[in-house]
């Protein structure tokens, strides 16, 4: 075999809700029916607004000092909460970064929590019991390892219809650990969804510096692992993507590689400004592709939505948002002592003496010292 | 009793917490079929099934992530990493995440975790085989550090390690792998972390070492003057420091010797000397002497012996600490 | 002279050293138009063109592996890590290549490499944003590390760096970024490397300290009373640490007191204490006192201050040391 | 676009020699002539005999205690000796793992260095001025980034016809290190030629274990680097194969990746036995594959080789490799200051004292320090 073609290979890009709010009838059809019921999309557009809303409470949160750094989502909603829909509740694990508020809320974290989180709190990671999920992951690229050790787990114990999600950016699979999670994951051949939510730019890093390739998707071939390119900000291609991916992963027991081509509409955080990098001009055609405005004209279409429902949810959202604010912000202030109560499940002499005496010498401190020539005076 | 070399226990150890918790998986880069390089997991893909004794790919980095990701869902991971150097490509998953997730999570999610690693020098091994990186995860906070010289607290210790709810760090210095056999009890048996032992009881010097430095030392306490009574204390755990023991004996003796293979500098030995230090002040008689591996690259296998320090330089370093 | 933040002092340097020697190149996430997320390299990729400010994909290994290339070829990368933590990912590229190519290769290899790295807690900055890991680089050989305090220190010390032969880590205490002007030298000039300086002189006590810890000694010393002669030291390089002028102050003081951010065990505070009481054993009157970040996690940052040795804690510190 | 197929790809093997020693005309010959000339495939054949018989006679010298642990070639050899062939000498530079002996001596390389640095002596890495090379890599995965390092350099300075290669193996694409070495290579589009000797395990584990695709070459397209799949054992292939991608890069500026399928045909290191996880069956097969025994027909097929010839070799191997035992064993012991000498371009003062005392405290050793009892007994 002198020359031959020993692999091919190619990638599918998916869209079936369009700019327009115009659906495609052939794909969103299954069995006669759409694959998203109205009140699906209602529900899903309900969460997509108050996430939404959310994010714009919380950058003026941090603008009047009352929390530090902010990512917003705003954008990218329909990445999270379609595939936070399709995701089964309570059996299956959701390992985010830090733009899938709405996932995380739609799978058992309540708000708040997120808010503490970037209000420097970690009792906002304090995941509540029975709810599957791991906090916001800070460091880019690093968490994607746990969910593939996660389903991992799941397949080890034999547990079946149980699989794993986890979301990053574009720029996360530069990371060594991205391409060691898809690794493991197709090696082993774990019940793991890789969601990535291309949304163009890492901080001020365009996709064009972070990769030379004209898909991220692509990358899943190295690991033979099948995937697809979705329209990130179409609740029905998102949605369908993730629910097919899951039945692939539970039944054929491996991963599923998902690209959701989206936009980050604001800046990076609240601590960027991201008129230094980009233009106005690419900001404006990527608002065109809005998931909440294309998915209300869907439902206008439909004469599922109208304008009291709109000012219905309007007022709806600013008055859960203002609960979320008040239960973030009236939480008790953290006791000192909260720096050594989580570090094992038990605490070593050291930290137990650092936690009583807030001090990291034994100096003035340990009764067995004598010599002391007096007691400090500024004590 | 079955009379094992330290490979032996660890592997006696591992099966046994196997048998009796089936949350308990092994992996890393050959730790099926092959048994891993140095054997320890010999015998063990073949009794307990490939699944749970995993060859993994080659990714040191993987292989901590997808451990903390098993942990997290309620397995009991033993991951080896191959040797001492190549702890550095997991760095950032052990110190940055392993270490991290119960604090920043206020105890919602824990890892209970034990990596396996083979460390130390005196093994004629190629470059990056023989490094003692044992201080930079005693600095990193959310650790337990563990590193056994004998048999028998090697299997006492890794019981101990496995059933803890944190994340362990264990360290098995291989130039004992096969140095020597010791009687061994063949039921399980845990030994708490954080516990030094007393090797020999002495008044006049207190030596502190760890791991197969135990030996050079007891080499080294062989050749001293008869009239020198020597108080020689294997640390076996290296995060947390037994304070206590170490002040005990330092209050009775008045002098001490750190001995470590790693570099001085920022090595375990400079935090031993300060608490001593912090602790035991008045009761000094003369610094506390560090006779540790050199702020240098360890060499290439010609020159380890002179890197390492070996009985005649920890001997130097107890008669310089006497004669103060 | 210019009226200067550290960020500005930073950015300055850069810019002669590239002006000076085009094989100067920067590198790093946001180094180029954005001018980095902390604007350290503002402007420069303006000015010197995309490819010697060259933005990089989201990957701190590669940053670092591939600055050693650049560094074997004969240029003079000066790659930035956006944050400490982050560091993490270059651990092994930085410990386990980088520092060893001139040892492993006999010299015939070399890394002039210079690592920008914001460091340090006190800006309210989400996770892994705020550590402090030079023990950790001091521990390993091969590498030199630098913490300036000052703007002026910085300017001279990372032209230094820049122009060494070997690879620096260059620490930049991020709490300092803006805090304050000072006037700085407009023309190049070098601060040696392994320098320490005497911010203040006194007879009672020697303070040391490095990073923005010397603006918490310094407030903590004029909270003292006034009879209290407090010697304050800026160690600027960690490694190699000048041993020399902190003995000859605690020669002169008998008491002495560490602060620095990182946790205390294993910290830089143990080697400096360590090394006080191997060369000032007779002088000294009371134990070196460590005041540390605590053994734990940094928290997140409703409670970093708590956590980060401040004035009240040091002065406590300094109090005891002299009581004792 | 509803669904659209937005990109494809495939993956070419190339054999050119056959396992029996056969040549493909078409695809050997260029210009009327075939891509290697008589001189070069016997030139080729000279110099991976002698490797092998250095392999032997290295495994004897582990064997008998002279020499610590070695990893042999054996088997593997076309792939560094065709590859080291078509790269420039004294302007590419070469980024090795430890299974490219011939690679290395033919840019430069002293044979007995490589002896040296598995006898345990850092004066084995002490690459002689003018040749472009890096020390063999014991870690693994981690040095290609040094090479796209290393081209980036090229680039830079617009230094023209110059590139770089790495090597590496099938194991060594697991590592993170890997993924960014090949990224970093495309976003900067530098002139590096990545070449895994796909030798079918890394120690005891299978490829199949390493990765779940059914080729190496395959990863590439995560990057969008051009890529190939060659018989490694095949001279000719493997030649054709570097040259054509140094062009590439050195035209284009950018990266190319080449996997090459070959087998080791000893142990992994003297300290593995390989019967404990490969069957017998496994080895033969791939022994009839042997790149030495392939050639030689080659070339007795031509006949510009015969028993002679070939005498004249074995006796001239045996002495070469006799001259290089002898070099690396007759080198003067280092000295236990040799330890410090090359820590720094200047030695601190720790560093310095360290060296001249031998000692890790200060105790005992600074004349300021008044107070000794007495001089230590043993001193
Ligand atoms: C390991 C690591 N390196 C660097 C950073 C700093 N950082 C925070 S977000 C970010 C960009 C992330 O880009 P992407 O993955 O595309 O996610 P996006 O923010 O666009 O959603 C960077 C560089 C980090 N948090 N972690
Ligand atoms: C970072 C690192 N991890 C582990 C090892 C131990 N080790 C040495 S060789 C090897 C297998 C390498 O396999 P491959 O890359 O296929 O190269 P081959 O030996 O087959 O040529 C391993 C795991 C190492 N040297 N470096
Ligand atoms: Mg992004
Ligand atoms: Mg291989």
């Amino acid at each position: 075999m002198p020359k031959t073609t020993v692999y091919t290979a190619s990638i599918e890009n998916l869209q079936i809700l369009d700019e327009d709010g115009v659906l495609d009838e052939s794909l969103a059809m299954e069995d006669g029916r759409p694959i998203l019921t109205d009140e699906q999309v209602m529900y899903l557009y309900e969460q997509m607004w108050i996430g939404r809303h959310l994010d714009e409470v919380a950058f003026k949160l941090q603008r009047s000092g009352r929390m530090g750094t902010y990512p917003q989502n705003k954008g990218q909603e329909a990445n999270a909460a379609a595939a936070g829909l399709a995701m089964k509740k309570g059996s299956d694990y959701i390992v985010p970064a830090y733009r899938e508020n709405i996932a995380m809320h739609m799978h058992g974290l309540p708000y708040h929590y997120i808010l503490l989180h970037w209000m420097g709190d970690e009792r906002g990671n304090q995941i509540p019991e029975g709810a599957l999920l791991t906090p916001l992951s800070v460091p880019i690229g690093t968490h994607m390892l746990h969910a593939t050790g996660i389903a991992w787990a799941f397949k080890l114990r034999k547990e079946p219809d149980r699989c794993a999600i986890t979301f990053f950016g574009d720029g996360a699979t530069s990371e060594g650990d991205f391409h060691g999670a898809m690794n493991f994951a197709s090696t082993l051949s774990v019940p793991v969804i890789f969601y990535c939510q291309n949304n163009q730019w890492a901080i001020s890093v365009p996709r064009e510096q972070q990769m030379n390739s004209p898909t991220v998707a692509q990358k899943a071939l190295s690991y033979e692992i099948p995937a697809i390119q979705v329209d990130g900000n179409d609740v029905f291609a998102v949605y369908k993507a993730v629910r097919d991916a899951r039945r692939h992963c539970v039944r054929n027991g491996g991963p599923y590689f998902i690209e959701g081509v989206t936009y980050r509409l604001g800046d990076h955080t609240t601590a960027d400004d991201a008129r230094r990098y980009r233009s106005d001009e690419e900001v404006s055609v990527w608002a065109g592709k809005d998931p909440l405005i294309r998915t209300r004209k869907y439902l206008v279409n439909r004469e599922a939505w109208n304008d009291e429902r709109q000012f219905e949810l309007e007022n709806r959202a600013k008055k859960i948002v203002h609960e979320i604010v008040a239960a973030a912000e009236g939480i008790e202030a953290p006791r000192v002592s909260d720096i050594f109560s989580h570090m094992f499940a038990e605490l070593d002499n050291d930290l137990r003496r650092q936690r009583d005496t807030m001090r990291t010498s034994s100096i003035g401190q340990d009764p067995s010292q004598i010599g002391l020539r007096s007691q400090p005076q500024n004590a | 009793m079955a009379n094992l070399t330290l490979v032996q226990a660890i592997n006696l150890a591992l099966a046994q917490e196997m048998e009796r918790d089936d949350r308990v998986v092994l992996l890393g880069e050959d730790v099926g079929v092959n048994g891993g390089v140095f054997r320890v997991t010999e015998g063990l893909a073949q009794r307990f099934g490939e699944h749970r004794v995993q060859n993994t790919p080659l990714d040191e980095s993987g292989i901590i992530g997808v451990s903390i990701g098993l942990a997290m869902a309620g397995m009991r991971p033993v991951p080896e990493i191959q040797f001492d150097g190549f702890l550095g490509p997991a760095y950032d998953q052990i110190v940055n995440h392993a270490a991290r997730f119960r604090n920043r999570t206020r105890g919602a999610i824990t890892i209970p975790l034990t990596i396996r690693v083979p460390v130390g020098g005196g093994i004629h091994a190629p470059e990056l085989h023989s490094d003692s990186p044992e201080a930079i995860y005693a600095h990193s906070p959310g650790l337990k550090v563990v590193m056994p010289s004998t048999p028998r607290d090697a299997k006492g210790l890794l019981t101990s390690a496995i059933r803890d709810p944190d994340p362990v760090i264990f360290f098995e210095p291989k130039r004992v792998y096969r140095a020597y056999r010791e009687e061994v009890p063949e039921d399980e048996y845990t030994i708490p972390i954080g516990k030094a032992k007393v090797v020999n009881e002495g008044d006049d010097i207190t030596v502190i070492t760890w791991g197969a430095s135990v030996f050079q030392c007891l080499e080294a306490m062989d050749a001293l003057p008869e009239d020198v009574s020597l108080e020689l204390i294997d640390l076996r755990t290296i995060d947390p420091i037994d304070t206590d023991t170490i002040a005990a004996s330092v209050e009775k003796t008045g002098r001490c010797v750190v001995v470590h293979e790693a570099p001085v500098t920022c090595g375990l030995g400079a935090e031993i000397s300060s608490r001593i230090q912090e602790r035991c002040f008045l009761n000094l008689e003369a610094p506390v002497q560090r006779v540790g591996g050199f702020d240098t690259i360890m060499p290439y296998y010609k020159l380890e012996l002179d890197y390492l320090p070996d009985a005649q330089r920890i001997g130097k370093g107890i008669m310089e600490c006497l004669a103060y």
